[in-house]
């Protein structure tokens, strides 16, 4: 049998995702005024993160309607080894989903602290990443700690 | 005061740097193929079939649907059947400019390859043309693809249009 | 075949086509071409049974598989959707695959969209990865046609001005398309005087690249028959692919693209499409293949294509007016490219062409291939059933 | 409802999942595989009317890589044809539509691609919507594991009913010839594995597998001829959802329910707990016991049987997990699933899944007898 012939590359390119009005008024939002906005959209109620439409039935969004940086857990997943290049960050942390007060749908984000508190139904706050270092990003939250 | 919407100007884009690493399979047919140009050797594959030759070679043959199990060599020289004069750069290919990208078929081969055409000028490559293989000197060669510098003409007379217009 | 079930184009949409769409988002940019044909087709979101979504390779927007995060923005949740992907035709094979949807019987109205936002990646990085064990010669889409091209002209003895009569005409035609990319007219000397690429294929003879979406909905016969507008019957339609490798394989007039052609004429009764068809939207990347297809097309002889340029033809107002849109060489959002054909086609026939109407256009042919001219996609479509 | 046409499964072969193989590309993986189904139905390539294929580029990071696979479907002289950007599962659903619009009798579907050559977890997080989701750093088995806890959150479900199910899972691979993991294992030993992205441990999980697939489709009148046990398709269904993970509810697969009661109404079944055999694409214990719920089966009942092949926890190769679940159904009712057939299965329901979560779901119901008359 031939001896396998085989080759690594890393595949790099960088991308520029244009947001939009909704999701970029959105993140301007987080960058700009440490609030959190969503929109009310038929079908879902209130949405948070927006996208500008409703995701149940395609209709364009309505009113901007800002939510508390405070909510309850819905999910979570305890990542004891971090992934490098793709994960937030090299310490265990957990994904979570948020349903801030005020919305209707969850937010995927990561809890960084008290992993061994985390539980489905525990009540967490937004982190602001420091002023410099928001860019207009989801990661503007720099993550969500436990507050019960 | 606190605003009732968010700021008008939106944040305009959201950048990613996409890091994907792969390791690639190069596939048996391919590793003999590459580990033979070593020895200055250009293997193709036989259709068990109809015995028509596949170069670089391939598992199975379009046409009859019949495996290629076979590995036999053709020769290092072929015709031109058709080309380009490329004078523009891509990203990653240091090749000077201008250059010919040709579709070479080989004697003994019925699928043409693309390669490379220098020593001569770009505008005297014709469709037609008889070229060779210029290989890197013994002891150079790593069983790649760069193991052939490129073709280069070899003088004989060209092959008549008809005799190749079949497999461009 | 139940020809009895017969489908419709009721509605179309695209978007403006630019070289960048920054102005939205990925879903934005394919909501402003289905907001469109819904409208068009006097329908809403839940209205429609099932998507179908094209788009070419993944990597130019960096979004695996994106009609996944899009299905909301489809108003596609909780309904059946599909994503094709075969290469350069994708935009083709998409609308037909949203054909076959109503044809089945299960469906009456069908959204099928196709897009492609290329800036917000590069293009030029994402189709030539570094691969290795493959041979590093062929220099992007140009450089892999452009051999082609040149057997084409060795052929059938191709004068040197036709490719750039082509592009001429196309720039005339697109001029007169409120969608298209590139608008601004060019000379016969712009072209012949512009850099040699690829020779023999010149700077003026390539197509753009650009950002749009195209969105069409496809209904049954019962549907269409109650359409605000008139719609556009599909009288036929094909998708052919055949294999890269197969001894004795013409690119430069591909059996598949015969056999596609082949079988849309016959499904459409077309026994001489050069008289029977009154317009044709055809994938044109590069100028030269607008003759290599009136030939492969069945609309001409072997070395008959590039003469019927000649006389001016393919003109608008003259026998057969070839993309009175401009065309690919206007605009070239890559995964919409092939539903463009095929929606204007259905436009002409529709009678809703706007300033770029081929008057009384009854039949026309929509066309698109890709891959190493190996994928061809094509339908016919009428004013009458 | 439209009158329909009897379509059956009449070949299936697949390559041996394995982690990697270090031989041959995905086209040589694919080429036998084609070769053998059309010699399992004793015909040529050109008895063939339409081919379909499911693949995705991103996964071994190589843009057109399905092109190359025309050349070993037998595309010569050209063949009418259609890629999709999908589990082959889905490619099977469009050929099936293909024979319902008359446009052809028979149908070649393909599944390939080297997972192994790329990194699931990173590639997978492309999938994702790049402003929101992928931007956080989410990954497959990260998603996956979200779910899981939404899941066990509503249900109770505890890790020791996740390991039994896994348990389970791997004995039934045992008996697979085709499976990637073949050793049998108890609940025990898999509840001791460490977390992969807790709350599911790396014994809960499927590795990276790949392989190459290849089924064949027919119409009545030639489904005869082409296979002794024909397995009729007597229903098929499938849906999307939106994908924002927090705009559903992730302990539930809406798309799965509505394609399994669509597609039982279409075989004219009352309940999925009339067949004998299921086959569910699920690649965690935990989506597993969410499509029963869906679906109205019982988990830990032993009629219908859930998964005789193991499933995708003993074999995941990615865009084709689906098809294959479909090629199993077949293999129970044609009788030819050997050391882990189902005795007397005369009824089966087949599903298929992709993106994050279920996104996706495609259920196919089959029977040994015709639907239509």
């Amino acid at each position: 049998m031939t001896e396998p012939l085989e080759q690594r590359v890393v595949t790099e390119f960088p991308y520029k995702h244009s947001t939009g009005e909704v999701i970029g008024r959105f993140l301007a939002g987080l960058k700009d005024q440490k609030r959190i906005w969503g929109q009310r959209v038929a079908g879902q109620g209130v949405v948070v993160p927006p996208v500008g439409y409703s995701e149940t039935d395609g209709s364009a969004g309505g009113e901007w309607v800002e939510v508390k940086p405070t909510g309850v857990v819905t999910a979570v997943a305890r990542v004891y080894r971090p992934i490098a290049q793709l994960h937030p960050c090299a310490e265990p942390f957990a994904f979570v989903l948020v349903k801030l007060d005020g919305a209707d749908t969850a937010l995927a984000h990561v809890v960084r602290d008290d992993l061994e508190r985390l539980r489905v139904g525990t009540r967490v706050e937004a982190v602001w990443a420091p002023d410099a270092d928001r860019t207009g990003s989801i990661r503007d939250i720099a993550c969500f700690r436990v507050i019960t | 005061m606190s605003a009732s919407e968010p700021p008008k100007e939106p944040v305009k884009y959201v950048e990613k740097q996409v890091h994907l690493p792969y390791c690639y399979v190069a596939g048996d047919y391919k590793a003999r193929y590459l580990a033979a140009l070593k020895d200055k050797t250009i293997l193709g594959s036989k259709c068990s079939r109809t015995g028509k030759v596949f170069v670089p070679p391939i598992v199975a043959s379009p046409e009859s649907f019949a495996p290629c199990d076979e590995l036999v060599p053709v020769a290092d020289r072929g015709i031109v059947t058709t080309f380009c004069i490329v004078n523009i750069p891509v990203i990653g290919r240091a090749i000077e400019l201008p250059y010919v990208a040709a579709s070479v078929a080989l004697d003994g081969a019925d699928i043409s390859i693309y390669a490379l055409v220098q020593e001569c000028a770009p505008e005297a490559v014709r469709m037609g043309m008889r070229v060779e293989a210029v290989w890197k000197p013994d002891g150079e060669r790593q069983g790649s693809h760069e193991d052939i510098v490129h073709f280069r003409p070899t003088g004989e007379p060209d092959a008549p249009l008809a005799s190749f217009m079949h497999r461009l | 075949m139940d020809v009895s079930r017969q489908a419709a184009v009721l509605g179309v949409g695209q978007t403006q086509h630019a070289s960048r769409r920054a102005d939205v988002s990925i879903a934005g940019l394919v909501r402003e071409a289905v907001d469109r044909a819904l409208l068009d087709a006097g329908l809403e979101h839940r209205d429609i049974d099932a998507v179908v979504v094209g788009k070419a390779p993944d990597m130019l927007e960096g979004v695996m598989q994106p009609e996944q995060f899009l299905a909301g923005a489809l108003g596609a949740h909780l309904k059946p959707l599909i994503r094709v992907h075969t290469a350069g035709s994708v935009g083709a094979s998409t609308a037909l695959a949203a054909v076959t949807h109503v044809r089945s019987g299960l469906f009456e109205r069908v959204l099928a969209v196709a897009f492609e936002k290329q800036s917000e990646g590069n293009a030029m990085w994402a189709l030539s990865p570094n691969l290795p064990f493959m041979q590093p010669i062929v220099a992007g889409a140009g450089g892999y046609f452009a051999p082609y091209v040149r057997a084409y002209i060795a052929r059938t003895k191709c004068p040197p001005h036709i490719g750039p009569m082509t592009a001429v005409n196309a720039r005339e035609n697109g001029g007169r398309n409120e969608y298209a990319h590139l608008r601004e007219p060019m000379t016969l000397d712009d072209v012949m005087n512009s850099p040699v690429l690829w020779d023999p294929i010149r700077y003026g003879e390539t197509c753009p690249s650009s950002d749009g979406a195209c969105a069409l909905v496809i209904g049954s016969e019962d549907v269409a028959r109650r359409t605000p507008h008139k719609p556009a019957w599909i009288r036929s339609g094909a998708s052919y692919a055949e294999a890269m490798w197969a001894p004795g394989r013409d690119q430069v007039s591909p059996r598949a693209g015969k056999m596609c052609a082949k079988a849309v004429y016959d499904g459409a009764g077309i026994k001489n499409p050069w008289k029977e068809i009154d317009t044709a939207e055809i994938y044109v990347p590069f100028a030269w293949f607008e003759a290599m297809w009136l030939e492969n097309l069945g609309f001409c002889d072997v070395g008959e294509g590039w003469k019927a340029i000649d006389r001016g033809e393919q003109k608008m107002g003259a026998h057969l007016p070839i993309n009175p849109s401009g065309g690919v060489l206007c605009t070239n959002p890559i995964g919409a490219s092939g539903m463009l054909r095929l929606g204007e086609a259905a436009l002409q026939v529709m009678g809703r062409a706007g300033a770029h109407q081929v008057d009384g256009a009854k039949t026309a042919l929509g066309h698109a291939y890709g891959g190493g001219s190996q994928y061809f996609a094509m339908w016919v479509v009428s004013d009458e059933r | 409802m439209a009158s329909l046409r009897n379509v059956a499964v009449v070949g299936f072969a697949q390559a041996p999942i394995v982690a990697r193989d270090a031989h041959r590309i995905a086209t040589e993986m694919l080429y036998g595989q084609v070769r053998a189904a059309l010699d399992q139905c004793g015909v040529e390539r050109d008895a063939i009317d339409f081919q379909a294929a499911g693949s995705a580029d991103y996964l071994d990071g190589r843009p057109f890589g399905f092109v190359a696979a025309l050349d070993v479907m037998g595309s010569w002289p050209a063949k009418p044809d259609l890629h999709l950007e999908m589990d082959a599962s889905f490619a099977a659903y469009y050929a099936w539509l293909r024979i319902q619009a008359g446009d052809s009798d028979t149908a070649l579907v393909c599944g390939y691609g080297k997972t192994s050559e790329g990194e699931p977890d990173r590639v997978l997080n492309l999938q994702l919507d790049p402003y929101y989701q992928a931007a956080i750093g989410l990954d497959p088995t990260s998603t996956a594991a979200l779910q899981a806890s939404a899941w066990m959150a509503r249900s109770g479900a505890t890790d020791r009913q996740l390991a039994a199910l896994a348990a389970r899972r791997r004995a039934a691979g045992a008996r697979n010839a085709d499976a990637q993991l073949r050793e049998p294992t108890t609940a025990d030993e898999l509840a001791k594995t460490p977390w992969a992205v807790e709350p599911l441990r790396q014994g809960y999980l499927p590795p990276v597998g790949e392989s190459a697939v290849c089924l064949i489709l027919a119409a009545e009148g030639k489904a005869e001829k082409m296979c002794d046990r024909p397995a009729w398709i007597r229903g098929v269904d499938q849906r999307i959802e939106l994908q924002t993970l927090g705009g559903r509810d992730l302990s539930r697969s809406a798309g799965a329910k509505l394609a399994t009661e669509r597609a039982l109404a279409m075989a004219g079944l009352a309940r999925a707990a009339d067949v004998d055999v299921v086959e569910l694409c699920a690649t965690t214990p935990a989506e597993e016991l969410i499509l029963c719920e869906a679906m109205g089966l019982d988990a830990a009942g032993s009629r219908p049987a859930i998964n005789p092949s193991g499933g995708p926890l003993v074999g995941n190769p990615v865009m084709m997990a689906g098809l294959i679940r479909l090629g199993e159904a077949f293999r129970q009712l044609a009788g030819r699933a050997d050391g882990h057939g189902v005795a007397g299965a005369r009824r089966a329901i087949a599903h298929g899944a992709q993106g994050h979560c279920l996104q996706q779901n495609v259920v196919w119901v089959l029977g040994d007898e015709r639907r239509w008359t």
